[in-house]
């Protein structure tokens, strides 16, 4: 069964059903202890879709937003505040992309630890802290829990928020593009307690990036996003061995990597398209090599293989043959 | 830390010496006192007397260093108006009007001012926001006097709920604080709606909200604590305009300040009283500043390990 | 043929409230003309600092930059203008780079008005010539930096390094902020504007996979110090420093079946506030033993050009 | 909501400017000359005439003759104190901004204690000195308000020295002048530009303050605030003699602070509420 | 010696605080609330400052001579006296058994006169005649317990209705007791003979008083107590007597419809003081402080400068009709004969053209404010309206008191006119010599015959005869325009509805004591 369905969501910039869309009919679900990859290029909607399922899209966005979000079989886009605090935190929670911004500067380690512990209903809030920060492998737990946030790196302060995201032992975790801002290696560790974490505990994760590496190395399945639409969706082994979507293929192609080292790169023509002026059809015709009359009617997401689906014409004549 | 602590000291004396020699020079080259003192059909000899007796023949530089010395040790001079009481016994006497009279209105404008900041940074955008911003600015676009005599007219004449003026019982610091608090009120209301509206659209708001906290948690803890900061930076100067309102809100309030002690000083040239009460206004401020930039280190973790 | 740009134990400390901080120490690089050298280091290991002692905006407080063998701050003043014209950056973010409040065509127009002797119409024409060559259009001269996206800024960043002619291009991490395809798009300007005008570059980068494509040869920098050193090929394939291993398998490959690094680094990087004894990559590395403690590892020369500073390496490995 | 009170704020604000600059000729009466039996005449719908519209004052001139005539001073008490703060403040803030180091320091605390200054002892004390006067009021003013240009140039500076257009202009060898007056001026400019809108309200309201205490704008030219300060003993008998120049300045204010607002919200809302 | 003062000062503040609480929050029916504009120096000896003091220090001491409604004197301290040896000496017989409010200073004596009367003319005393009584006192004896003898080096028929009388500042201080202080007197409780003592004081802000036990020889107190506030803005003075919380407040002339309105009734001091234009540099008789080349110089141009102002219309309307157009500078019984110049414009500019002025010329008037004075600013400015009307172009200068001052008794030769409240002496030889006596800084008129008619009226000791040259001057300084005379004005009071009856003769002579209350 899934743990999280999301159907038809489309979010527009406002109530107006004119109003520039963000999302346009995106489905998607993710099964438990699942990592479910969400990947595209700035505008393509993928962390407005994060930030929907916890309804945390700023007021306007969130007026404009329709279709269902289901969650052990309740609809999250009708829930009302109290049942939707219930869902936060407890069931669904999340790690933001700045670890610098995401901790209150004024309040220690400890008491922004302990807050999430005692909504999980731990009684012995001191140790079971400690046991948090060991459990994300940081140095003297006992110390560290007095410390503010502006005294710990950036590494260190991702590492304290995904204990608090973990405080409530959630089923879902919901991660934000969380090693954007970390220096390699230090992101390498963080992918690598992130699996560890997931192991211990089991939680599924839907994990936005616009990293092609990060995906490889902690997704299961992923989701390609362009334009506000998912393209392109499947096991990450099918995806990159054998990408359906143009633009999935050629995105593959366009990023370097240290073992080849060609004398140019494929290009993709032209640049992604802002949310006032995406075109008719399929969003991508204008920038795809293989693009054809046809293309200006957008096509359905098609299932091409076992799990893989893609939307796009040409993707489906190739099947076919 | 300490260093912090002994550098603003040190800053502190260096502006109390600079302003006393600037009230000192300012105030002797207004025209001299003997003139005031003269009795209605003086004569030449009578002014001669009184200059000698007031030794303000002596150079200007020679009664700055008398005058100096003598502050060291307390004995800021007698008034030379007031039957020669103590300087500084004047000032200390109405000190305690003033201090609590400020810190009332300040009381009045802090409570104010963020719960109005709170309010409107919530509404964002919405009716309740422009009307508490437009109640705000009434505040400031209005004089002093002008509103206190107005409220005197309204609240003690016509309906007669508060005593018109004077000092003494707590219902007498209602009209004066209110008067003194509103200017600073949209200062105030300002400061803390913008700093309210970075925190919270914040990544760390979010994270609280995501941890499934109340709305009230989030706003009242974790965002209002975050923006209460900027509001204590300019707690000195919020301070500052409150003791400049005190000379107007005083004097219509009939209220035996400092404020309406340094005008009535200065009308009558009372050199003694006018330095000594300049320099304990300005001492007050660098006293308020330096327990601004301590409660700042307080509330304010970052800039512990920075001192 | 020497080098147009070279630095010699080159070291850069700052006096701050927590004690002295070694930014840079004992850097020495040559950047070869029509050669492109990348320069590779995470966040505080002093990629910034180098720039900006290469660039004027900072004095050593060790060793020295040359230009053309000579220290600069021994240039004269034509000496200089020369030194301004060779030298041309690019930095980071876009948004930055361009002076909102000034039109396309006088932001290009500074480093010539004041470092070349053509004349305005000279000038103009040099502005068309380089924004057509970066792929942009002489109409866009005339319009204020808040009309282009992120790209098109970055390529008018780099129509003004290219205004002055110049013999090497400082490229400070000029794609790490951009999406992939516009990254696709800038590095194969960049490529074929070195051939074209037969630019040297020093590409500085935290990401091995961009370096790899940009540059033939490839220093790697850990706190403030050359740790290894060599053919980007050889570095990209068989790394021989710790870090340089560490580094390459934290460039994730697209590719699902890449292998796992065997040893991963662990731990935090060090403050350069207190940077360890020694070895500085010691506190990370899974090999470190008593010597790499106490003795700082000497940069040993090896027969393809390249150096490790690594004791393991240099006694062949334990 | 937000634009229509905005643009009623600019339109308010263009009648303020207008009034000032062309007012004295539309009006017939002269603001100065009064006529001692037409004393204290209500406005006309209060039971005054038609040839008084908003009534007279104490000394029978009439009312809508002086405010539009106030109007003209008190915005040029503005104009001149923003001109002098502002430029000081602006150069000082600039300086310490970019030089940094201890200069830095030392203008911060001149900038604090000009802050703690009691700017209305002040005034009393340079009134008291050489008899009130425009020029005074404006210096002493000044002296304090220099202030807040100050501390906004210096933070927009330090903000606009990172930027890399700064250090790319440096390495094509820019001098220091020409990399201030090019790339740093044009940028913080906007910032000081609402600084100096907010700051007309309270110039205005200072002034008033400075009226009551008798070291005001000199008679018998009107400025708002002298004219409320003067009409302060009739605010029953009399209420419209500093109810009208009272209610100006309101609206002057509310529509400076408005249209301030919303200038930091277009420009950059991190400035938002800084200009305290 | 400091420190004592100053801990001791203190303890008596805190203490008047303390005690002032409670009797601030009961200030029901059985006080009478004086609210005035200023306390002046708020010191409590009779030589410690200005004569506004005396609105709260002739509520403790009391004077030798006392003036009924008319101004003719009565027995006050002193049952009798006699004037000998043309005007300069002066025997005062004291009443008997008049008790000081402390028990251990006893009864008045003559010793206690003696000292408060070189107490009063000491040169470190701040009272306003100091200067000139110490000039013409030469002696003072007390040959018996009741009998003081007072030797003037000049003669001085009014010493009784003047120096010493009720409305100057000779209050009659113990001796013992005020010795005893030593230098804090001034701020020690006032010790006296009147009706009341000091209860309380909270600095700046109250001064009560309380009345004394049993009957008190010369009035029947009818109030509890008196709490005197200073309140220095006349819009909350008027909001107090309004709203019941002041029982007599003086009032600007403006605020009079008002307060009737509010059913507040106006008692006025009937010409206590004249607000004049001074014009400064016609000290013809000192070639220093003569400006010849001034146009007011020429006596047409000061003529024409008093015929172009309407006077009776700036009565009518600055002043509330509350008063009458003044001939002279100081309100003298014995100007009364001297007629005003009448409002004429065309004579003024007549005048002006005769004096070489026809197209005018530019002045400044400096005025201030002073306490009785508010409306000065406002007459200065009325003033320059007319004038201008006749092409003199007046530029007002608003200053303060001290700085003009300091300036007009600077010697120099002035150039600028100001507004004045003129001289309120009761004694009116005393207010000739301050404005037109050239011995006197302040002096803004002489000429060498008025400097004459002035020597033959000291010189003069027939009573009548005296009374006659004073007119005589009186007509001269009107004739030659020694300065622009304006008002003889009435003290506006605002009183309350609890104050059945209470009046204001003269200048400084403020009756509180006397204050009647309503059943």
């Amino acid at each position: 069964m899934t743990l999280l369905s999301i159907r038809n969501l489309t979010v527009r910039l406002g109530r107006d059903a004119l109003a520039p869309t963000i999302l346009e009919e995106v489905s998607l679900d993710v099964m438990p202890g699942e990592t479910l990859g969400l990947v595209g290029e700035s505008g393509s909607g993928k962390s407005t879709l994060g930030m929907s399922v916890l309804r945390l899209t700023p007021p306007r966005l969130a007026e404009g937003t329709s279709g269902e979000i289901l969650w052990d079989g309740r609809d999250i886009l009708t829930m009302r505040g109290r049942d939707l605090r219930a869902l936060r935190g407890a069931e669904i929670s999340m790690i933001l992309q700045d670890p610098m911004a995401s901790l209150n500067p004024v309040f220690s380690i400890g008491s922004q630890l302990t807050e999430a512990l005692r909504r999980a209903g731990r009684s012995d809030l001191m140790q079971a802290a400690e046991a948090a920060l060991a459990e994300v492998r940081i140095p003297s737990p006992a110390e560290r829990l007095r410390s503010y946030p502006h005294q710990m790196s950036g590494g260190m302060r991702q590492r304290v928020v995904s204990a608090i995201g973990l405080a409530q032992e959630p089923r879902l975790i919901i991660c934000d593009e969380p090693t954007t801002a970390l220096d390699a290696t230090i992101q390498y560790q963080f992918l690598e307690l992130l699996r560890a974490l997931q192991g211990a505990h089991g939680m599924a994760m839907l994990f936005v990036t616009h990293d092609f590496g990060v995906v490889a190395r902690i997704c299961d399945r992923v989701a390609v996003m362009y334009a506000g639409r998912i393209v392109e969706t499947g096991p990450v082994r099918e995806i990159f061995s054998n990408p359906r979507h143009p633009y999935t293929r050629a995105l593959l192609a366009a990023v370097p990597s240290t073992s080849t080292a060609p004398d140019r790169l494929p290009v993709i023509e032209g640049a992604p398209p802002s949310i006032g002026n995406r075109p008719g059809g399929c969003a991508f015709h204008p920038r795809c090599p293989m693009a054809g009359p046809d293309c200006q009617r957008q096509p359905p997401m098609e299932r091409l293989a076992p799990r893989h689906e893609a939307a796009c014409w040409r993707a489906r004549e190739e099947a076919a043959a | 830390m300490t260093r912090l602590i002994m550098g603003r000291l040190a800053e502190a004396l260096a502006a109390l010496l600079l302003m006393s020699l600037a009230i000192f020079l300012l105030s002797r080259v207004t025209g001299d006192p003997v003139a005031l003192l003269l009795g209605d059909g003086a004569t030449a000899e009578d002014r001669d007397l009184l200059i000698a007796q007031l030794r303000l023949d002596r150079p200007l530089w020679e009664q700055y260093i008398s005058f100096l010395g003598n502050a060291l040790t307390g004995d800021f001079g007698q008034s030379v108006a007031a039957g020669r009481r103590d300087a500084l016994e004047l000032v200390l006497d109405r000190l305690p009007a003033s201090l609590s009279l400020a810190g009332v209105a300040l009381g009045f404008t802090l409570v104010t001012g963020i719960a109005m900041g709170v309010l409107a940074a919530i509404t964002r955008g919405s009716a309740v926001d422009l009307l508490v911003r437009i109640v705000a600015l009434l505040g400031q676009s209005v004089p002093a006097f002008w509103l206190g005599i107005v409220l005197i007219y309204i609240v003690a004449v016509q309906w007669g709920w508060l005593p018109t003026s004077g000092y003494g019982t707590t219902a007498h610091y209602i009209l004066p604080a209110l008067t003194m608090g509103t200017f600073t009120l949209a200062a105030v209301t300002r400061l803390v709606r913008a700093s309210m509206l970075d925190a919270l659209g914040s990544e760390y708001i979010k994270l609280a909200r995501i941890k499934g906290l109340p709305e009230a948690t989030v706003i009242l803890k974790h965002a209002l604590s975050n923006s209460l900061i900027p509001v204590v930076t300019f707690m000195g100067a919020f301070f500052a305009t409150m003791i400049t309102g005190a000379v107007v809100v005083e004097t219509v309030f009939a209220w035996p300040g400092i404020g309406r002690l340094a005008y009535e000083s200065i009308v009558s040239r009372d050199f003694p009283v006018i330095q000594t009460v300049v320099l304990v206004i300005t001492a007050s401020f660098i006293l308020a500043n330096f327990c601004v930039d301590m409660l700042y280190l307080a509330i304010d973790p970052r800039m512990r390990d920075r001192g | 043929m020497n080098a147009i740009l070279s630095t010699h134990a080159l070291g850069r400390t700052f006096r701050t409230r927590g004690g002295p901080l070694h930014a840079l120490s004992d850097v020495s690089i040559d950047c070869m003309p029509r050669h492109s050298l990348g320069v590779v280091g995470e966040s505080g290991c002093g990629k910034t600092t180098l720039n900006r002692l290469i660039l004027m905006l900072d004095t050593p407080t060790e060793g020295e930059v040359r230009f053309k063998g000579k220290p600069l701050r021994m240039l004269s003043v034509a000496e200089r203008r020369a030194y301004r014209r060779a030298v041309q950056p690019v930095f980071q973010n876009p948004y930055s780079s361009l002076n909102p409040r000034l039109r396309v065509r006088r932001i290009i127009r500074e480093p010539l008005a004041a470092n070349t002797d053509l004349s305005g119409p000279q000038i103009d024409a040099r502005v068309d010539e380089v924004l057509e060559a970066v792929g942009l259009t002489a109409r866009d001269a005339n319009r204020l930096p808040a009309e282009f996206s992120g790209g098109q800024r970055q390529r008018i960043a780099i129509a003004r390094a290219l205004a002055s002619k110049p013999e090497l291009m400082l490229l400070d991490e000029p794609v790490s902020s951009q999406d992939i395809s516009i990254r696709a798009q800038i590095l194969n300007v960049l490529t074929e504007l070195r051939d074209e005008y037969g630019l040297a570059t020093l590409f500085v980068s935290h990401d091995l996979a961009t370096v790899r494509f940009m540059c033939d040869e490839v220093v790697v920098i850990y706190l403030g110090r050359i740790v290894e050193h060599g053919p980007a090929n050889l570095i990209c394939t068989a790394p021989r420093h710790p870090y340089t291993q560490a580094l390459l398998a934290a460039t994730l490959p697209a590719d699902p079946d890449a292998p796992a690094m065997a040893v991963p680094p662990e731990g935090e990087i060090p403050s350069p506030l207190a940077p360890p004894p020694g070895c500085a990559y010691h506190t990370r590395c899974p090999f470190a033993r008593e010597i790499c403690r106490s003795v700082r590892p000497r940069a040993e020369a090896d027969e393809a050009g390249g150096a490790v500073a690594c004791h393991m390496v240099n006694q062949g490995g334990w | 909501m937000q634009n229509v009170t905005f643009r009623a704020a600019l339109v308010l604000l263009a009648l303020f400017v207008l009034t000032a600059v062309f007012g004295p000729y539309l009006v017939e009466h002269d603001p100065l000359k009064g006529s001692l039996r037409a004393r204290l005449e209500p406005p006309l719908w209060a039971g005054g005439t038609s040839e008084h519209l908003l009534g007279t004052d104490r000394l029978g001139r009439d009312m809508l003759a002086r405010i539009v005539s106030g109007a003209r001073i008190s915005l040029t008490v503005c104009v001149v104190v923003i001109a002098i703060a502002g430029s000081i403040g602006t150069a000082l803030g600039m300086l310490s901004g970019y030089v940094g180091g201890w200069l830095d320091r030392v203008l911060m605390r001149l900038v604090d204690l000009a802050l703690s200054l009691p700017v209305i002892l002040l005034a009393l004390l340079v009134g008291a000195v050489s008899g009130p006067s425009f020029g005074n009021i404006v210096l002493v003013i000044s002296l304090v308000l220099w202030s807040q240009y100050a501390r906004m140039a210096r933070g927009e500076t330090l903000r606009v020295k990172n930027e890399d257009y700064v250090d790319l202009a440096r390495t094509s060898g820019l001098g220091h002048v020409r990399i201030i007056a090019r790339h740093i001026l044009p940028n913080i400019a906007p910032a000081l530009i609402v600084v100096a809108t907010l700051q007309v309200g309270v110039v205005i309201v200072l002034e008033a303050s400075l009226s009551f205490l008798g070291v005001g704008v000199p008679p018998p030219n009107p400025s708002w605030g002298s004219m409320v300060a003067d009409g302060r003993s009739y605010v029953v008998t009399a209420w419209w003699v500093s109810l009208f120049p009272g209610i100006a300045i309101l609206l002057v204010v509310m529509a400076v602070n408005i249209v301030g607002d919303a200038l930091t919200d277009r420009i950059n809302p991190a400035l938002r509420g800084r200009t305290a | 010696m400091q420190d004592h003062g100053f801990i001791r000062g203190s303890l008596a503040a805190l203490a008047a605080c303390a005690v002032a609480l409670p009797v601030m929050a009961q200030s029901e029916d059985d006080t009478l609330v004086v609210a005035l504009p200023t306390f002046s120096e708020q010191t409590m000896t009779p030589w410690g400052g200005s004569g506004q003091r005396k609105t709260y220090l002739d509520t403790v001491y009391e004077y030798l001579v006392y003036l009924d409604a008319e101004g003719n004197t009565e027995p006050g301290l002193a049952e009798s006296w006699t004037v000998e040896n043309d005007g300069t000496r002066w025997t005062f017989t004291l009443r008997e058994g008049v008790p000081f409010s402390d028990e251990s200073c006893g009864t008045v004596t003559a010793e206690d006169v003696k000292y408060s009367i070189e107490r009063l003319i000491a040169e470190d005393s701040r009272a306003g005649p100091a200067s000139t009584m110490r000039r013409i006192i030469d002696t003072v004896e007390t040959p018996d317990e009741r009998t003081v003898v007072v030797n003037l080096s000049a003669p001085d028929f009014l010493l009784d209705a003047g120096y010493f009388g009720e409305a100057q500042q000779l209050g009659i201080v113990c001796k013992s007791y005020s010795e005893s202080q030593g230098e804090a007197v001034d701020s020690a409780p006032p010790v006296g003979t009147g009706a009341y003592v000091l209860e309380s004081l909270v600095d700046g802000s109250e001064i009560n008083m309380v009345r004394r036990d049993g009957d008190h020889w010369r009035v029947d107190p009818q109030w509890e107590r008196i709490s005197f506030r200073a309140v220095p803005e006349e819009a909350t003075r008027v909001a107090m007597l309004r709203a019941g919380e002041a029982d007599i407040a003086p009032v600007n002339f403006d605020s009079i419809a008002g307060l009737e309105e509010a059913g507040i009734r106006i008692v006025s001091a009937e010409k206590t003081w004249s607000p004049v234009i001074r014009l400064g540099g016609v000290v013809q008789s000192d070639p220093e402080r003569f400006n010849a080349e001034l146009p007011w110089a020429d006596k047409r141009v000061r003529q024409a400068m008093n015929y172009a102002i309407d006077k009776q219309t700036i009565i009518d309307e600055l002043f509330a009709g509350q008063g009458t157009v003044a001939s002279g500078d100081t309100p003298v019984a014995a100007w009364d004969s001297v007629p005003p110049y009448p409002y004429d414009p065309d004579k003024a500019r007549d005048l002006l053209a005769e004096a070489g002025y026809a197209d005018g010329f530019d002045m400044v008037l400096k005025t201030f404010t002073t306490t009785p004075g508010a409306e000065l600013p406002l007459m200065a400015e009325a003033a320059a309206l007319y004038l201008a009307e006749v092409g003199i172009n007046a530029t007002i200068e608003p200053t303060d008191w001290p700085s003009v001052r300091s300036e007009w008794t600077g010697g120099g030769k002035l150039d600028f006119a100001m507004t004045h409240r003129g001289f309120p002496f009761p004694n009116p030889e005393n207010g000739v010599e301050a404005g037109f006596s050239e011995r006197s800084l302040f002096a803004s008129f002489t000429s060498d015959e008025l400097e004459a008619k002035l020597a033959s009226l000291a010189a003069e000791t027939d009573r009548a005869e005296r009374r006659e040259k004073l007119t005589d001057i009186g007509q001269y300084i009107r004739d030659e325009a020694g300065a622009i005379f304006m008002v003889l004005a009435n003290e506006p009071y605002g009183v309350g509805a609890d104050v059945s009856d209470w009046s204001i003769d003269t200048s400084y002579v403020y009756n509180f004591d006397r204050a009647g209350k309503a059943q």
